[in-house]
């Protein structure tokens, strides 16, 4: 059998395989090399990052709903200083490919700790999170309006070389026209699903049951609407698209890369199997053997919608 | 030591009450590691409803007669969906174990050793009572309920040498009243300060008054603080404590790795 | 015990209780008459019908997804006329409050099916179908338009005196700008949540699992999104909403009402239990006496944000 | 008569081979109002992963000697998630059993009945072969599967004195090839039409093939068919068949109240 390629390239950023780790799912990455060679990952999203520190809000910060959880961490972190000192060597020393995944308050903001992760060693792409629904001065404002969002990955663009992520809200009406505004900013590829805001309240209380009162709902549950704004994204630009929303296994991940997504990403699963990640590199393997497929890539956008699946075969 | 996850096989379970059980699965691998104070993540089904790990402590490790381990077992007590998913377990289910989990216990800073338990908070003090009684520290367990019916496996410290304390609600058995009410007489009774380590565990409000009472008479206290975790790794950041570190600040550690044994003097009271 | 007071009211349309049958997952009603008394329901919502008869899409319709399914019917129905000869005087017999899911492909369709259901005998309200994600000419251009939205229920409004209920699609950045819009048109309720645009492909034979390509999300698994939507809603308009989106039990049902909605639909439920009526009823009365509730409608917007809670009580 | 939703306990589980299996649940309500040709919705967990039910046809009404009914069996056969868990159960698991739906056959308009099942779709005849026994109508199953090993049953039937044609895909057993290969065989022996009703049940080529010859020679058909079904009960109008009207009219049928038994020959096949 020819060797299998799995690998996918966003600008510089050359990946083994399409498994990430998503944002605020895997800590720093450094959490999980115990149970995970972190270089065997295609990459590692670090936890959103804003300049300073942050506390994030009070407890209770996530909910469990039906095949979902809210969560309204709130963006506790370390800032981007203590990033650099404390974590990012020690991801460089166990070869992980670090995508950093920022925040910021203002444009300014946004601008200024891409031009300080631009300078540092050892991180290989920024993730631009302008789409967590849980703080108001998290850049949803940006992430909710096009020429915000046209306007913060311009300016990220002007002051970096690292490949530049935009990573999309679904909380809008149309995902794609967001892509595109990322694609003319001069994205190098899109991130998109972040969480969907929704809200559980405990009625023997009536009180929310996160502190926050809103949170954003992650894992299966969203996957069917994930997997539909990527194939909407996928017609609208030609950047690769890191997909995710509720992979729980490889059929899922299949299902992100038929629809258009050239990479994926895991976050909630990770919670329920931190060991998924050696599951889902053996079904891909097992899936590209039993089809003879040599190139992942070529699964990218292959859906097939001139009739539907034969329910019954 | 890097955690394990077992699909673990029931092989009994005991109900104690209407709302508590002994669970015991076969997941050695996971009680081969286990120290006193750490928990393990359990899942019931490999569905997505419900979808996340709840944590337990690991309540007993269970050897044969060469002393090898074969099973953990779980004090359960009903509280929502899957406590009572486990209550239902029968023997040859599946039931998906991650651990073990979390900093343990330390040992004890000074000659004894005082353990409070409110409740379901029993479960991580079979264990360390044995590690105690191992390391010939005098143990005393202060335990607290709310009816006799719920002061279980009390044989169980008796027969290894754990003096016991006992308080219920109702007064049905032991003293009337909180665990706290006995525990301050004997706080009381002491000689000077660093005579004795607590180790609490039992709902919030009575381990801050543990600690606020530890504090009060000089002793230092560990306290295992509950909270809603949905990894159980540092993964998700769910399940903050906060806690004053040395530089004056205070900030929210994760429990699950910061935790859930905390220094009961550094945690910050809500 | 005082008798317990479950009643709703929607302009002319009094229920004995909050709860409706959502359209599209009951039939016409009466497909239902043996398994309960339909008199008993608040109010039975018809399928979405058009003036005409239709086929709707080819199978597969429908593809269960984690916590929910997909469904793309495409509006198979018998038309206004078929309806109004054929159910509505059975409906009358059983005496239940019949609300009619109307629908369109011109602003002139929806105007039309309004004024003949206006004139027919039996009908209790017209629920205004702006929102389905599943065809393309079925209204959701007006759904996902701030001013056709405001043209179709004024233009509505112009011709019937029945309580008229916009159907709001959760497809959207901003529900509640939509039922600002239906309120200043003249609705008398807003209903939401319709389904979620999603998809799901079958990754062995790479094709879409619906003919349609994509779908409509509905169950549990969109609860919290809608649940978030609703309480958006109340914030922002007076008139009653009428809340649905994966309730599953009687706590659901509370959950939507402490949201802020007056009364709530029952879809995909019904399906995995078509029996669940005496259920929710059953257990809304053991919430009132436990609670001391004697009037429900007075838990509708009651959610206490000052904290969240208790995790651990 | 109006269906009734149980929570049944499965009595047995029999698996006759790593896809197939016989699961018995105590479900005599409804046992007792079922006809042959009818189905039910099952589910096998009351959590909302997997959410929907799933149709099955009832295998068999199982009695007691006095002649009461006290369960249903179903054949099941591994096809995905829900079938998959069938298949898994162990007694004393629960089944939530909602039944009986949709049209049963109707009784032969002919002299003789002809049973026409490829695989699982055996399921409809051990009930339907019971009545046509005790309406003293000659029956023959036709019944085709992959191999030997998957023909099930047999034994069954032929007490009750119906003949059998096998086939077989590999020539195990019986004559090599498609079930409809016999099936024409015999429809050429026969005198004219209308001798015999012929009732076929297996995947949709299989009833394409069957309808067409028994139009072909004249002999009416009755077809069981498969669909995807959300709700078993008229509902959500996903189980459609396009089915031929009187007026000349094709429309979508749904097949759980309009069906899943149809006439073959007016069902449009695709
Ligand atoms: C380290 C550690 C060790 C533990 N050890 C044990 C042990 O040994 N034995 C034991 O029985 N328990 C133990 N627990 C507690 C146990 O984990 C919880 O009882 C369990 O997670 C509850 O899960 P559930 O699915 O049954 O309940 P859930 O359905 O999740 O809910 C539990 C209760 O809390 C309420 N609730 C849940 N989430 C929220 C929220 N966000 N807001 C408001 N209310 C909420 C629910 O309404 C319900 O009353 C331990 C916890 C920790 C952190
Ligand atoms: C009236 C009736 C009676 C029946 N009687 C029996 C019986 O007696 N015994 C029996 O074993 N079966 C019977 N069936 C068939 C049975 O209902 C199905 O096999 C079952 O629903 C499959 O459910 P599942 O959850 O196991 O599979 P699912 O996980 O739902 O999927 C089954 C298979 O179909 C594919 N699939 C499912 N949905 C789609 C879709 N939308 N698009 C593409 N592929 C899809 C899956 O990939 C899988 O291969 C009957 C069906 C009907 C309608
Ligand atoms: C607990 C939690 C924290 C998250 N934190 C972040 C974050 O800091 N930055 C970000 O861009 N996305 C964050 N996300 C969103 C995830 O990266 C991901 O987009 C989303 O959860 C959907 O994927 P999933 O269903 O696989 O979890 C977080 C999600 C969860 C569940
Ligand atoms: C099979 C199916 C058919 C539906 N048809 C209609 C329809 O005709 N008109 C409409 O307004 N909504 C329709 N809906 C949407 C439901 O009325 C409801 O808004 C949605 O399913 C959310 O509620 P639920 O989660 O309780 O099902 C349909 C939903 C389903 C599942
Ligand atoms: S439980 Fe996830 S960080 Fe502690
Ligand atoms: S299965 Fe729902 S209409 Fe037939």
């Amino acid at each position: 059998m020819t060797a299998l390629d799995m690998s996918v390239r966003i600008g510089s950023l050359v990946m083994p395989n399409p498994l990430m780790a998503a944002s605020g799912c895997f800590g720093y990455g450094l959490e999980y090399e115990d149970v995970v060679d972190l270089s065997t990952l295609g990459g590692v999203v670090s936890k959103g990052l804003f300049l300073a520190e942050r506390q994030g809000h009070k407890p209770e910060r996530i909910a469990e709903t039906p095949s979902g959880m809210l969560n309204a961490i709130g963006l506790q972190g370390i800032g981007v200083h203590r990033f650099i000192s404390e974590k990012l060597p020690l991801l460089r020393e166990r070869k992980a490919r670090t995508i950093v995944n920022i925040c910021g308050t203002t444009l300014d903001e946004y601008v200024e700790v891409a031009r300080i992760l631009s300078d540092a060693e050892g991180v290989d792409a920024l993730e631009i999170n302008i789409s967590c629904p849980n703080i108001k001065e998290g850049g949803i404002q940006f992430g909710c309006s096009l020429d915000g969002t046209f306007s913060v990955v311009s300016a990220i663009r002007k002051v970096t070389t690292l490949p530049v992520i935009p990573k999309l809200t679904p909380n809008v009406t149309s995902p794609a026209s967001f892509a595109r505004a990322a694609e003319d900013a001069g994205a190098d590829a899109i991130s998109l699903v972040n969480t969907f805001l929704a809200m559980a309240i405990d009625v023997e209380q009536r009180k929310p049951k996160l502190s926050n009162v809103v949170g954003g709902l992650s894992g299966p549950a969203i996957r069917p609407i994930a997997v539909r704004m990527v194939w909407e994204c996928r017609q609208e630009v030609k950047i690769p698209i890191v997909g995710m929303g509720g992979i729980m296994d490889h059929r899922d991940v299949l299902e992100f890369m038929i629809a258009g997504a050239n990479a994926v990403q895991v976050g909630t699963a990770n919670f329920v199997d931190p060991f998924i990640w050696a599951k889902l590199l053996d079904g891909l393997t097992d899936y590209m053997q039993r089809h003879q497929i040599t190139r992942l890539a070529d699964l990218v956008g292959a859906l097939d919608t001139t009739s539907p699946a034969k329910a019954h075969a | 030591m890097p955690p394990v996850d077992v699909r673990a096989t029931v092989i009994s379970n005991v109900r104690l009450s209407r709302d508590y059980n002994v669970l015991t699965i076969a997941a050695p691998e996971v009680g081969a590691l286990t120290e006193p104070g750490q928990f393990v993540m359990l899942k019931t089904t490999d569905a997505s409803d419900p979808m996340l790990r709840r944590p337990f402590s690991v309540f007993e490790v269970l050897r044969d007669d060469l002393g090898t381990v074969r099973a953990i077992s779980i004090l359960n007590k009903r509280a929502g969906r899957t406590t009572g998913l486990i209550y239902g377990l029968e023997a040859g289910d599946p039931v998906w174990c991650l651990g073990p989990l979390g900093l343990p216990f330390n040992p004890p800073s000074s000659g004894a050793a005082w353990m409070v338990a409110g409740g379901v908070g029993l479960a991580p003090f079979a264990t360390l009572a044995e590690a105690l009684v191992a390391l010939q520290v005098p143990t005393t367990l202060f335990y607290g309920a709310r009816t006799a019916d719920e002061l279980y496996y009390l044989e169980f410290f008796d027969r290894l040498g754990v003096t016991l304390v006992l308080t219920t609600e109702d007064g049905g058995a032991g003293v009337q009243g909180r665990v706290t009410g006995p525990l301050e007489e004997s706080l009381k009774g002491l000689g000077g300060p660093n005579l004795v380590t607590i180790y609490a565990c039992g709902p919030e409000p009575m381990l801050a008054a543990v600690a606020r009472l530890a504090e009060r008479y000089g002793q230092p206290s560990e306290v295992s603080m509950e909270r809603t975790m949905g990894c159980g790794l540092g993964g998700c950041y769910s399940c903050v404590v906060p806690v004053k570190h040395a530089d004056g600040e205070t900030r929210y550690v994760r429990s699950c790795i910061g935790g859930p044994v905390f220094d009961g003097a550094t945690v910050v009271w809500e």
